[in-house]
């Protein structure tokens, strides 16, 4: 099928795990994703698929703000994974269930437990994949403490696996030493793909107080200037493991969605991008695609992924 | 960069019972119906609105309800606040007759928009609505602008006896009102919704803020309007399809809460 | 002694280890310092100190170009360790041998052994004391391999410092899960000071070619976007460890050394700031710190390592 | 954002035994004397002079002698290589009669500077100092532009016989000469620098280049001054204080070379 954002008749549909998108933008988890009525308004600006706001079995209310900034190249938050609780976030899933457009749930927990029980609340409200949070670099006892365990990595990925019969995503931190080694853990626990990267621990500190501006001081760095980062994950792992990739970290224009596909990305999501460029990115986004498309020559967007390794 | 900015309070008043202005200095241009996230280190960073617009010099007007307006009752000249923004979209000042319909510390946010709407040469009528007469401010300053000041309270201890809708219903009726433009409890805004049926109307709302610059998704209402960024201020046609409107908000962990 | 750059009086003197500094900007290694002359030249330009390239036992051609590429928000970089081994660069060490300001011998080695060595003759040639590189990212078996092993790194530290009688500085990566853990192995190893960061993996692919243009495909990322991570490990450590701290990682102002200063740095390194300002940055830096600890009543620069901890 | 620009190549020309100009779309004003880096993915990227300046079209010149240089030989028209620059700060091009004194592949980017020198009606005389016949290039082009022309040759197979610093030294003697322009192989330039006493100096280096933005040293003489950014072209007055112009440089790994 093609489709027509721009003039061109290229090809930018794509798959992960068997799930099809219409094209390769994504929307990123913890941004506009609190309720059913955001993520309809994104799914109406055209974003392939939706990723959830990272849900938890009970309410979190997060930090105190100061919970976001925005750097000279990049954002940086501290949000603490607020959420509802699964039981009411539930609802607004719910609303979602006869969208078009896939739906995938982001969860949290604390242990292989935890997980399994959100995993299988969310599949029973109908989302078509899920998004297990290992990498959140600022939430205590949750996220990167688990996410950068292998063997913790495997055993939470194949827990949920053998409850579950949608398909799994699991979401890196780059915040390791060896993202690889991570990587290889999910596929070893059947992860159906990978999600990299999720923020990179930053600080800010103001100078006429002397005191880090974030209630929670060191938060997660994101935006245009951790796309380097991010890339180079997606590199690595494209070369070390099988299943696909969805490439994360400073999406703001065509050409940045164009290098995490070279780089071995099979789609992409956009967080901070929704800041700099307004909610319509994704539209942006998709034109420009296939503008370059056209410019280099490819007729499928699913021929550029990974071709940065041939 | 997108950072609080550490300004010295210059001067803090007493404007009521547990109300205050504080101004500072913070020489960003900044439109009424807009607002500031303010920032007491190592309490909490809090969206406010902006109640003077004085050049170089704001100003905002609050309530003390909580840890974070508590710390900033407490302020005196000198202390060091960080400030942000302006953030939102602010009102539209247009119209022949303006109806301003304040209810509590909503009233701090109008009183720039109905002054600016009478040096622009715009009727302006102004009801302050509030529990009881301790609670009253601005009456004076909005007196001197030039505006035309109806009172009203709950206990009836000073003017209108009743609710600021309420009020605002007999003059909608007596008088040729072009635009009402609201900001106060919820509840009190959507009643007065319904009755602007041919009358331009907007409303500057109130959600739980995080980010303010339309990423973190926690403000938003209906079908993913950002209070933040594509509010504070809604007109009437948009607030009529949003479900939520009057209905509930969201707290800090996204929980839905009944007005 | 007040040292007068600006118009203000404020005393912008420092020590690490023990090593006076008249201000605290020092050139960081890799910059500017293959021979005595460049280094000469930055020591003109008023840098509180130098440190020498990273330099191994034998000659390294290093990587074949592009080495060095710049990208939107910083500098992407994969040299190699190019060097022409400790024989020959003690020529120009010696060189600098009466230079008031202090030189620090930046060595990198494979192993226990070769740390030694070139510790020793660096010793020898009269530096003011060592950088060890336990974090090049991008040179196979050396820097990052050692230096994300808490054990290896106490114990080169350790062996490297029982037999030279200079401080010794352990330089540390920012690509691993826990810098704090290898900043006490440093302390634990006896280092007289820990220099953070190094330069984060990151990569670029050229969209036309669908190439990685560095010809190390992955490299070090450097400069103005990898700041608030900079910041963020520099600070974690300040917090756990209690030898003095260099700061390194997209100084280009005075606000940005300022902001390493409050995170808990005794001094700060410029690299990639050479590139944005020109190779008087020094000078420019070491003005605009003093007309801010003016503005923000400060007089003596040692009173501001670490405020942002209190 | 510093990164090669992909381009094709438009024409490959031989213009002597192992030496060919090719030119390419790159539209960024340069200056002569100036350089590229030249990335022949794969393979190295190299520092390349501008030998050809024809508003959007720009053209290099080289001898075929290693890896990048045999690649960049093979390519034909419509084969990709990155281009990226222009670096460095190009010649002072100002007198009443300029002497450029060109040898092997240095009369390259000399050629663009005589060209330019001779359209603002300057005097130029242009020194070819090659090998032996086959080697020579450029005659035509600089006699077309209406310089004039001496060739030398080590070999006497064609025009003078000798080195082309003793050509130019015979020239320096008979002619009055403002400022001499030079590039070619080191000791040549070194001694011509010792017959310019009382005349205009300039000469373009080439050192072994890393990063061409000046922060990785690799290029470095002297006192710290970088070929890429300072340079190529320094004046007489800076490299008499250069102790190793003409001495020795440096190759990839930082050993030093005796020239
Ligand atoms: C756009 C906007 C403009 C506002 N302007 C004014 C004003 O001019 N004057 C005034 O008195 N108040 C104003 N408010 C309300 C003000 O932000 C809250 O009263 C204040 O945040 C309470 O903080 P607290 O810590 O004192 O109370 P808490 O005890 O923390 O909370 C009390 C209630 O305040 C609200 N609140 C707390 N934190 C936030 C937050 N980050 N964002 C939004 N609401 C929050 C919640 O509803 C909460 O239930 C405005 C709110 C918004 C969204
Ligand atoms: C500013 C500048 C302008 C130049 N302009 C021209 C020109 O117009 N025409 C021309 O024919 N040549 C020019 N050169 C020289 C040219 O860069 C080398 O001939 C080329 O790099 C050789 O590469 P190779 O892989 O073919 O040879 P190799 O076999 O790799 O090397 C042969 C020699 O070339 C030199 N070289 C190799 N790589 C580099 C490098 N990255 N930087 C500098 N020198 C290197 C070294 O001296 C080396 O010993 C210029 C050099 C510089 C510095
Ligand atoms: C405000 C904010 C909230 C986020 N919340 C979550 C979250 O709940 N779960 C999660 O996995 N990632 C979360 N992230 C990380 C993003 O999903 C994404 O991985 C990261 O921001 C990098 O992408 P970007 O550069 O496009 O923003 C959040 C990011 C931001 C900026
Ligand atoms: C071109 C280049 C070469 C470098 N070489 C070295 C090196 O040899 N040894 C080392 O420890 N660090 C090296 N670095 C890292 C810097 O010393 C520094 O840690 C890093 O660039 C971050 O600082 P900056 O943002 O100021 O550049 C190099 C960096 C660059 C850009
Ligand atoms: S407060 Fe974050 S979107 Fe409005
Ligand atoms: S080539 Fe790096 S400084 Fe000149």
């Amino acid at each position: 099928m093609y489709l027509t954002f721009g003039v061109t008749l290229v090809d930018i549909t794509t798959k992960i795990a068997g799930i099809r998108l219409k094209n390769p933008t994504m929307l990123a988890s913890g941004i506009m994703d609190e309720d059913a009525g955001s993520m309809q308004r994104i799914i109406e600006c055209d974003a392939g698929a939706i990723v959830t706001k990272s849900i938890g079995l009970n309410a979190r209310e997060g930090y105190p703000n100061p919970t976001v900034i925005e750097l000279n190249h990049g954002i940086l938050n501290a949000m603490g994974l607020p959420n509802p609780g699964i039981e009411q976030y539930c609802q607004e899933i719910r609303q979602l269930k006869n969208s078009k457009t896939p739906v995938i749930g982001s969860i949290y927990g604390a242990n292989t437990r935890e997980f399994i029980e959100l995993g299988k609340r969310m599949e029973d409200h109908g989302v078509s994949a899920l998004e297990l949070n290992l990498s959140c670099p600022h939430a205590k006892s949750y996220g990167l403490e688990v996410g950068c365990d292998p063997k913790l990595v495997q055993e939470i990925t194949s827990s949920v696996k053998e409850k579950v019969g949608i398909p799994i995503f699991v979401k890196l931190s780059p915040n390791v030493t060896n993202i690889i080694e991570i990587a290889i853990a999910a596929e070893e626990g059947n992860a159906d793909a990978i999600v990299a990267i999720n923020t990179v621990k930053g600080m800010k500190i103001d100078l006429e107080l002397g005191k880090p501006i974030l209630s929670n001081k060191i938060g997660g760095y994101s935006g245009k200037a951790i796309k380097p980062i991010g890339i180079r994950c997606v590199y690595e792992i494209a070369k070390n493991v099988d299943i696909p990739i969805v490439g994360v970290g400073g999406v703001t224009t065509g050409e940045d969605a164009l290098e995490y596909i070279m780089a071995g990305a099979s789609a992409v999501q956009i967080g901070s991008g929704v800041y700099y460029r307004g909610i319509d990115i994704f539209k942006k986004v998709c034109v420009e695609i296939e503008q370059l498309m056209k410019a280099y020559g490819y007729k499928k967007l699913t021929e550029i992924i990974g071709v940065a390794h041939t | 960069m997108n950072i609080p900015k550490i300004t010295k309070i210059i001067e803090s008043k007493r404007e009521a019972t547990d109300i205050k202005t504080i101004t500072f200095h913070y020489p960003e241009e900044i439109e009424s119906g807009q607002f500031f996230m303010v920032w007491m280190p190592d309490v909490d960073e809090i969206p406010m609105s902006v109640s003077y617009i004085n050049g170089d010099i704001k100003g905002i007007t609050f309530r003390k309800i909580g840890d974070a307006t508590s710390a900033l009752y407490k302020l005196k000249p000198g202390n060091k606040i960080g400030i942000r923004g302006p953030y939102g979209n602010g009102f539209k000042i247009q119209g022949k007759h303006i109806l301003f319909v304040g209810g509590g510390t909503g009233v701090a946010m109008l009183a720039p928009a109905a002054e600016e709407a009478v040096k622009n040469s715009i009727s302006s009528t102004v009801v302050i609505g509030v529990k009881n007469k301790s609670e009253l401010f601005f009456e004076k300053r909005l007196k001197k602008c030039g505006a035309k000041v109806i009172i009203s309270t709950d206990d009836g201890s000073v003017g209108y006896k009743g609710f600021a809708s309420d009020a605002a219903k007999e003059i909608l009726k007596k008088e040729k009102i072009d635009a009402v433009l609201t900001c106060g409890p919820e509840m009190m805004m959507k009643t007065l919704l319904d009755c602007c049926k041919n009358i331009s109307f907007q409303a500057s709302l109130e959600r739980y803020m995080k980010c303010s610059i339309g990423i973190c998704g926690q403000c938003c209402i209906g079908k993913g309007l950002r209070v933040c960024i594509d509010g504070p201020v809604f007109d009437g046609k948009t607030l009529k399809n949003v479900k939520d409107f009057g209905v509930y908000r969201r707290d800090s962990a996204g929980r839905k809460i009944q007005f």
